[in-house]
């Protein structure tokens, strides 16, 4: 515990780096117009400072262009699993109900030995290469564990002593729901949002990887990385960097997430 | 003879902060040597130096001797300290049952003890008996979770009597047992000391010093400030009994065949058939071993606990649960709970959440709630400064004390306390008597429950005996205490004399059955 | 316990009713079937047809799912509409290659984060605990597809040491086979499980009755051995259970890469050929296999702890 | 690289080893009857046990088999095949019984999966007869001068009579059977008594496995051959000294198919500007790395009765505004219906997407499912991507480009062509076929749907232990033949 400071800072400045610098290229990747002529394949030719990929394609462009959908999808799913199972987790552990608890996990317990694979395989051939299609399916695998851990956590909040001294205040549903029993499932969902980005960036780019899920062609990272693999001893660099990219934003939201945990931690044997 | 602990200007700091300043202390064979003091004052601390152990970046000075080894010297902890552990020294902790592993038999963790520190000899058997428990395999099969409080907490005595310890340390054996049980321990600490072993017993609960130790050390905030015999501790005082009063009025908050369970269509009830009624002005003392249904009487009353029957009024209208009450049956009936930690959000301070009563029950503007809050937190003794933290950072007796300032902004009618003075040390208990007493007097009716039966005699205008969900006893505070009827009280109150006046014989253990293993 | 048992085997079969009923419905929701897919340039629309009809696809969807769960709960889990072999020849003939490289990888990695997560828990924060985290968490940032591909640049293509694939190879004389992928599919996985272990055992550590068990004179070696490994292993015994679905992922992606004929390509070849029989034959393996684990994974945490609630 | 076998013929042929070849796999698709092959790797396991009457030459011209010659009469309607004198592998001696026996079960009805069918559909089986043993009649409906070239196409492998379970194969080819499974291997043995010269290996394994796979088993030394592969391979193989590439040059085909009855592609204007805005060499230099011919909008390069005369067509972008502008389809957005069915496709889709963007018109790519590409296309996209494998070219064009082809992908039904095509088939006299089926090319690339690019060439890679792998086109004679090759 000694020199906390030092140890960390660096850590997080790595850290955000790798992160940003993916999602900066993500976001702001497709308004740079580098106006690369496009050569031959696998060319480490002067003119592409990182060579050109398979289809003669500027690999600098592709890694500016290929973000969006390689980290978008990631986290759109993220979010609408987190929307969808939030909600679902939120609404079963407040009510009091309990058919309605029941109506709303029990199906999510039938569907959890559902292999997520089959889903998005089952969708990916469904949907030929459509990305929303392949966002959803990603999300939806997703939502049965999101929905149990965001009701676990409001259920172990709002069942607390705490809320009952709230309502003997006769604090309002919002100031309960909102000021507590949220604000209490916030540090779980944190943590694990953390690692289920990762997780789904995974899970896209492996689907993307293995060719079910965009068209071949489309400058996504995870497809640069598969298609042009085979090139890989002609011309590195066309798989390096988008592979490069992925892997500075999953480390670096690792290790995102692991600070985040540890200081979630750290709070609760505070308070313990 | 020679001590068998001897600590000589023992200090501990940490980091700058001195915990114990220059701690001298003996423990002789065949005796009990108690050290009491307020909470922090650095009991836990000196007892632990007798195992060369320490917190966190606590750091140990002087000299503490064991069997004539060495195992504090002005280093610090020596290297023979690791070999005192266990089979010369033996702690119980403080909350003994968490020093049960979860995951063990207890057969497991006793029999590992045995083959470490005495193999070959039996004596896990023995040192069952000596805490009382069956011996027999089933037991030893059993997993921790699978006894009751008072069991786990004599599983952990065994634990420290297997290792045949020549010094038994013992820290704050007593909190939260309800007087027969705290008479069964001193009964067995008392066998236990007979027999050669020299016992060192941390401790506040001084009624419990008085009744078992031969040498006391009185410590405050690190410091000796007295010891010798048990004449150096303060004269047990016997609260007043008052005569009832104020029977005049209508009755305030009536309860009538009350039951309660926690499973759903009151199966299995935990409180049955229960009539009582509390008058404008007076005090309702509820009273009954642990366990008995005595929190869940006042979550109904408080419209927490939701499956129950039964009829509750005030006023003579009826009173519905909570979620069904009307803001101002809202106001008019506030609940202390018994364990306060749990009931403050860990993320606000405690002065918000205790102003927070009267904004949402009074519409008191915020910087007119707040300055209440203060006023009423001072009058319990609790300074602004300490409320403004968040509640990990308050001791249990503030937390204990702001919990009923939280409560009392409502200006209830009716208050029930759930055992809301266990944290608190005779000056703190004294406060928050006073206060209640004044609003007494201004027509606010109590419901106190609690173990300590001096207190309820001193405080209520009538109790109640709970035992097993069911009254067994009303009256009037001196006749219940005086002139007990039913078996349950009588045990109670005469468990209760102990250290004001020579122990009774020790009860048969087998009586105790309320909370066996399912 | 034994109403808990029963309900959960209640659940069990219910659940995989309703994952049979989900997966026939997805996967007839697909555009084409079989007799599509067997298409091809020299076949006419008329023979197509005639195929179409001699596999049963001309008759309701409904009717052929009550047809094959009929057959399912005679032990029989029907034909396969492209190969026209029974489906369970296609079961087992595809899931040895994947046991074999899961249980490979499991002979890995449980002892291996067994030890680091005890290590890097018994040194909580010290250097080697922040230097095995460091590169765990490393390894599990990067896609199982880019270590692959890594990995066979280097050691296959560049350096000509291990065989890249499983084609043309035969794993009894040459388990060298198995490097490769396990190498792959370890990264993870261990950074998932040594970091369970580790918060298992520092959490074990810092519990009272370890702290305990040492006063009382419990050796160190033992207080690891028999008072905090239990616990400590109790997260990571879950974690393993839940990892299933993931670990599979990175199966088909090994599978993929490496041309291994396991399960996961037989299931994504199952969906792309419309094969329903053998989709659904695997997904009820699968399901069941899962099923299996996770009550597995239950009955031997409350062996090791007792008081995680069974009901839960 | 190219053309590898011939300077190592020279070398002296070794005996014995095992040789394993691997060819993209079908997974369950893949089957063990030869008369329901579709996949390469299908093809070359049922070559290494079974054979047919006729095989097709490096310029797929058909070429003898098991029938040592053939004789039409006048009509080209009843053809008479003399057999060669082959054994089966159980010992029984090839009879013209087991030909008829053959026919028959390719055209069996109730086996709507046996591929032949179609092409073979003009066989009058009831007029067919055994002359002697030796010796069969085969009579036709409709006379045909290029019925042996139909023997010789794909799920026609002679069997023995009453052949009935193909999990037992029994050919006469030069290797026999040892085990199968489905998409992943075969293996066989050498068949001593093969007539045309035992095979020089012991032990042939087939193995099924995607490009990389490939790519790295023979990489690895876990292969010996390995079939079709990407030019991106050659590159790198070429840069080591482990594999050889063997090349046969501009072998098979690569297009793209436009819908003649659909808009905008019913305007003879739009396909022509289409034709004119490719930029074929850039469309070979990338799609194909450069390893392979420019096409010239007709199918088989280099084949028989291929137009070799006619001009080259080049790109003109103004030519194609022109036209496009004429046809009013300058600035609307079209749809290029592709998918990953085969190497290259969308590559080339997209680098077409981006030719038409230059001629000012915006394509989209579509891109759809692998497996059904072969049926998609011809119902969904008003263009797509296409590719063919060897074939004679009037094979090309009964399955592709009448009005009852059943691969008819772009809807080219003309009853003119039809007629002129069935008129000019029946025509016993070579060179008066080609001249009339040369008319007909030419008038198809003028006015068809198709733009044929490129014509890549077909690469094999093979360890340098392996010896004697023929530069050929696939589907022909000296493609995948096994018995040839020997271990150094
Ligand atoms: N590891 C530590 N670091 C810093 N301060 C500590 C540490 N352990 C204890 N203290 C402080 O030392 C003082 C004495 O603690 P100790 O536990 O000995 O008190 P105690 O007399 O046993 O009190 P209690 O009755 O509450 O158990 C307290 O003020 C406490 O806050
Ligand atoms: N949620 C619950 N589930 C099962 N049993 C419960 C539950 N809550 C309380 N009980 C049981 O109901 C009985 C009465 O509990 P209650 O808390 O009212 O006791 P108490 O008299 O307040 O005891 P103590 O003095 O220990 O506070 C006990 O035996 C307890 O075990
Ligand atoms: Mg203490
Ligand atoms: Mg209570």
């Amino acid at each position: 515990m000694s020199r906390p400071g030092w140890r960390a800072r660096t850590p997080l400045a790595v850290s955000a780096t790798l992160v940003v610098i993916p999602l900066l290229a993500a976001i702001f990747g497709p308004f740079v117009k580098l106006k690369a002529e496009p050569g031959l394949p696998y060319e480490r030719a002067a003119g592409h400072p990182l060579g050109s990929d398979g289809l003669g394609r500027d690999v600098l462009e592709l890694l500016l262009t290929g973000g969006r959908t390689a980290l978008g999808m990631a986290l759109g799913a993220v979010a609408v699993a987190y929307l969808v199972g939030g909600l679902i987790g939120l609404v079963a552990a407040s009510t009091r109900h309990r058919w309605l608890d029941e109506l709303l996990i029990r199906p999510l317990d039938v569907l959890l030995p559902l292999p997520s694979l089959l889903v998005i395989s089952v969708v990916a051939v469904g949907w030929q290469a459509s990305a929303l299609a392949i966002t959803l399916a990603v999300a939806a695998v997703n939502v049965p564990t999101v929905a149990r851990l965001v009701r676990a956590a409001a259920l172990d909040a709002a069942s607390g002593p705490v809320v009952e001294a709230l309502r003997m205040q006769r604090e309002s549903w919002i100031g309960i729901h909102l000021g507590y029993v949220g604000r209490s499932v916030l540090g779980p969902v944190a943590a694990d949002i953390g690692t289920r980005i990762t997780l789904a960036v995974f899970l896209v780019a492996s689907v993307n990887f293995l060719g079910l899920g965009l068209s071949p062609t489309a400058p996504d990272w995870a497809v640069s990385v598969s298609r042009n693999r085979e090139g890989l001893l002609l011309q590195p660099w066309a798989v390096l960097a988008p592979a490069l990219m992925l892997v500075a934003f999953t480390l670096g939201f690792n290790l995102l997430a692991d600070r985040l945990v540890h200081r979630t931690r750290r709070m609760a044997e505070v308070t313990r | 003879m020679k001590p068998l602990v001897q600590v000589t200007r023992l200090s501990a700091y940490a980091g700058k902060a001195v915990i114990v300043d220059g701690v001298d202390f003996e423990v002789w064979p065949g005796q009990v040597t108690a050290l009491v003091g307020a909470s922090g004052s650095g009991k836990t601390t000196s007892a632990l130096a007798l195992l060369g152990e320490h917190g966190d970046q606590v750091r140990l000075f002087g000299q503490v001797e064991v069997a004539g080894e060495v195992v504090v010297d002005s280093n610090g902890p020596t290297s023979a300290a690791a070999g005192v552990r266990g089979r010369v020294v033996a702690y119980m902790p403080q909350h003994p049952g968490s020093a049960l592993n979860p995951a063990r038999r207890i057969g497991a963790g006793l029999h590992e003890l045995e083959k470490l520190h005495h193999p070959g000899e039996d004596v896990v058997t023995e040192a069952l008996r000596a805490a009382q428990l069956p011996s027999d395999r089933a037991t030893l099969r059993r997993f921790p979770h699978q006894f009751s409080g008072g069991q786990r907490q004599r599983i952990a005595l065994a634990q420290a009597l297997t290792c045949r310890p020549r010094v038994l340390v013992l820290d704050e054996p007593s909190t939260g047992l309800d007087s027969v049980t705290r008479l069964q321990l001193v009964g067995e600490l008392l066998e236990l000391a007979a027999e050669g072993l020299g016992i060192l017993l941390l401790s506040h609960d001084l009624d419990l010093v008085r009744a078992l130790a031969q040498y006391v050390v009185v410590l405050d905030a690190g410091q000796v400030i007295a010891s010798g015999g048990p004449e150096v501790l303060p004269e047990p005082v016997d609260l007043p009994i008052e005569p009832a009063t104020k029977q005049s009025a209508e009755p305030l908050l009536e309860a009538a065949n009350l039951s309660a369970s926690v499973r759903p269509r009151g199966r299995d009830p935990i409180l049955r058939e229960v009539d009582l009624s509390v008058r404008p002005g007076s005090c309702l003392g509820v009273v009954g071993r642990s366990g008995s249904g005595k929190t869940t009487l006042a979550r109904c009353l408080a419209g927490l606990h939701e499956r129950h029957t039964g009829r509750i009024t005030l006023d003579g209208r009826d009173l519905p649960v909570l979620r069904k009450r009307s803001a101002e049956q809202n106001r008019r009936v506030q609940y202390v709970w018994q364990e306060v930690r749990g009931s403050f959000d860990e993320r606000r301070p405690v002065l918000d959440q205790v102003a927070r009563t009267a904004r949402r029950l009074r519409n008191l503007a915020a910087e007119q709630a707040e300055a209440e809050a203060v006023a009423t937190l001072a009058r319990l003794g609790v300074s602004a400064l300490v409320a403004a933290r968040p509640p990990s950072q308050l001791s249990g007796g503030e937390l204990q004390r702001a919990a009923l300032a939280r409560a009392l902004l409502a200006q209830p009618d009716v208050l029930i306390c759930d055992e809301i003075t266990t944290a608190l040390d005779e000056h703190g208990t004294a406060l928050v008597v006073e206060l209640l007493r004044e609003l007494t007097t201004q027509g606010t009716a109590l419901v106190w429950i609690s173990h300590d039966l001096g207190l309820v005699a001193a405080v209520a205008d009538h109790v109640l005996v709970i035992d097993h969900g069911r009254v067994a006893e009303r009256g009037a505070p001196v006749a219940v205490m005086t002139r007990p009827s039913t078996e349950v009280a009588r045990r109670l109150v005469r468990a209760a004399r102990v250290g004001h006046e020579p122990p009774p014989p020790v009860l048969t253990l087998s009586a105790d059955t309320r909370s066996n293993p399912q | 316990m034994r109403s808990y048992a029963a309900q959960r085997a209640a659940l069990a079969v219910l659940q995989l009713v309703v994952l049979s009923v989900l997966v026939f419905v997805l996967t007839s929701l697909l555009p084409g079937d079989a007799a599509d897919m067997r298409f091809t340039e020299t076949l006419t629309p008329d023979q197509v047809a005639r195929l179409r009809e001699q596999l049963g696809l001309d008759q309701p969807a409904v009717e052929r799912f009550i047809h094959w769960l009929g057959d399912v709960l005679r032990g029989d889990l029907g034909t396969s509409l492209i190969s026209g072999g029974p489906v369970l020849d296609i079961v087992k003939a595809s899931v040895g290659a994947t046991v074999v490289l899961t249980l490979a990888t499991l002979a890995v990695v449980v002892p291996l984060a067994v030890a680091l997560g005890i290590l890097m828990g018994t040194r909580e924060n010290g250097r080697l605990d922040r230097a095995v985290t460091s590169v765990t968490l490393a390894l599990s940032a990067i896609p199982d597809f880019v270590i692959a591909v890594v990995l066979i640049a280097l050691f296959s293509l560049k350096l000509g040491w291990l065989p890249a694939t499983w084609v043309g190879g035969d794993l009894l004389a040459n388990p060298v086979l198995l490097v490769l992928p396990v190498a792959v599919l370890l990264g993870r996985t261990v950074c998932l499980l040594s970091r369970q272990v580790r918060a298992g055992t520092i959490n074990a550590l810092h519990a009272e009755y370890v702290v305990q068990a040492r006063r009382l004179g419990v050796p160190r070696w033992r207080l690891l051995l028999r008072h905090v490994l239990p616990n400590a292993a109790v997260p990571g015994v879950q974690e393993l259970a839940r990892t299933g679905d993931t670990l599979l992922g990175g199966v088909l992606v090994v599978e993929a890469i490496f041309a291994i004929p396991g399960f996961a390509t037989a299931l994504v070849d199952g969906v792309e050929t419309r094969d329903l029989p053998v989709v659904q034959g695997l997904t009820l393996v699968l399901a069941v296999a899962a099923l299996v684990i996770n009550l597995g994974a239950d009955l031997v945490c409350n062996r090791l702890v007792p008081r995680t609630e069974l009901l839960r | 690289g190219s053309g590898g076998g011939t300077d190592q013929a020279a070398a002296q042929p070794q005996q014995g080893g095992r040789l394993r070849a691997v060819y993209a796999g079908g997974g369950a698709k893949e089957v063990l009857d030869p008369h329901v092959q579709s996949l390469f790797v299908d093809i070359a396991r049922h070559k290494a046990m079974y054979e047919k009457l006729v095989e097709l030459g490096p310029d797929l011209k058909p070429v003898p088999r098991l029938a040592e010659k053939w004789e039409p009469d006048a009509q080209a309607a009843t053809w008479r095949f003399t057999l060669r004198e082959a054994t089966f592998h159980d010992g029984h001696t090839l009879t013209a019984e087991d030909v008829l026996y053959s026919l028959a079960r390719m055209a069996d009805p109730a086996a709507p999966e046996r591929v032949a069918q179609s092409s073979l559909a003009t066989v009058d089986l009831r007029r067919c007869r055994a002359i002697d043993k030796r010796t069969v009649e085969l009579t036709l409906t409709a006379p045909n001068a290029e019925f042996p070239a139909l023997l010789a196409g794909i799920g026609t492998q002679i069997v023995r009579d009453g052949f009935k379970d193909p999990t037992k194969p029994v050919g006469t080819g030069p290797f026999t059977f040892v085990s199968f499974e489905a998409g992943r291997s075969m293996v066989a043995k050498r068949y001593a008594d093969y007539w045309d010269g035992a095979a020089r290996i012991e032990e042939l394994h087939l193995l099924s496995a995607d490009a990389e796979a490939r790519a790295n088993a023979v990489q690895g030394g876990q292969a010996e051959y390995a079939n079709d592969m990407t030019a991106t391979f050659a590159r790198t193989a070429e840069a080591g000294r482990t594999v050889k590439i063997v090349a046969a040059k501009g072998s098979t085909t690569q297009a793209f198919v436009m819908k003649v009855d659909q808009p905008p592609f019913d305007n003879p204007d739009v396909r022509m500007a289409f034709k004119l805005l490719a930029d074929r060499q850039r469309l070979v230099d990338v799609v194909l790395a450069g390893r392979g011919e420019v096409g010239n909008d007709l199918f088989g390069k280099g084949y028989q009765y291929y137009p070799a005369d006619l001009p080259q067509r080049e790109r003109d972008l103004d030519e194609a505004k022109a036209l496009l502008k004429k046809a009013g389809v300058l600035n609307k957005e079209l749809e290029i219906f592709t998918s990953d069915a085969s190497a290259g496709f969308v590559e080339a889709a997209t680098l077409l997407a981006e030719q038409a963007g230059e001629a000012g018109l915006k394509l989209k790519v579509t891109t759809g499912s692998s497996q059904t590409y072969a049926k998609d296309l011809l119902t969904k996209g008003a263009i797509g991507s296409h590719r063919s494998g060897a074939m004679p070219i009037p094979q090309y064009i009964t399955d592709r480009l009448l009005s009852k082809s059943p691969f008819n992908v772009t809807h080219w039904r003309r009853p003119a062509f039809d007629a002129a095509f069935a008129a000019a088939q029946v025509l016993t006299d070579e060179t008066a076929r080609a001249a009339k089926y040369g008319e007909l090319q030419r008038s198809l690339r003028d006015e068809g749907g198709i733009l044929a690019w490129g014509h890549p060439d077909f690469m094999v890679a093979v360890s340098a232990k392996l010896q004697g792998v023929e530069a050929v086109p696939p589907n022909t004679l000296d493609s995948a033949r096994f018995d040839k090759v020997w271990l150094a």
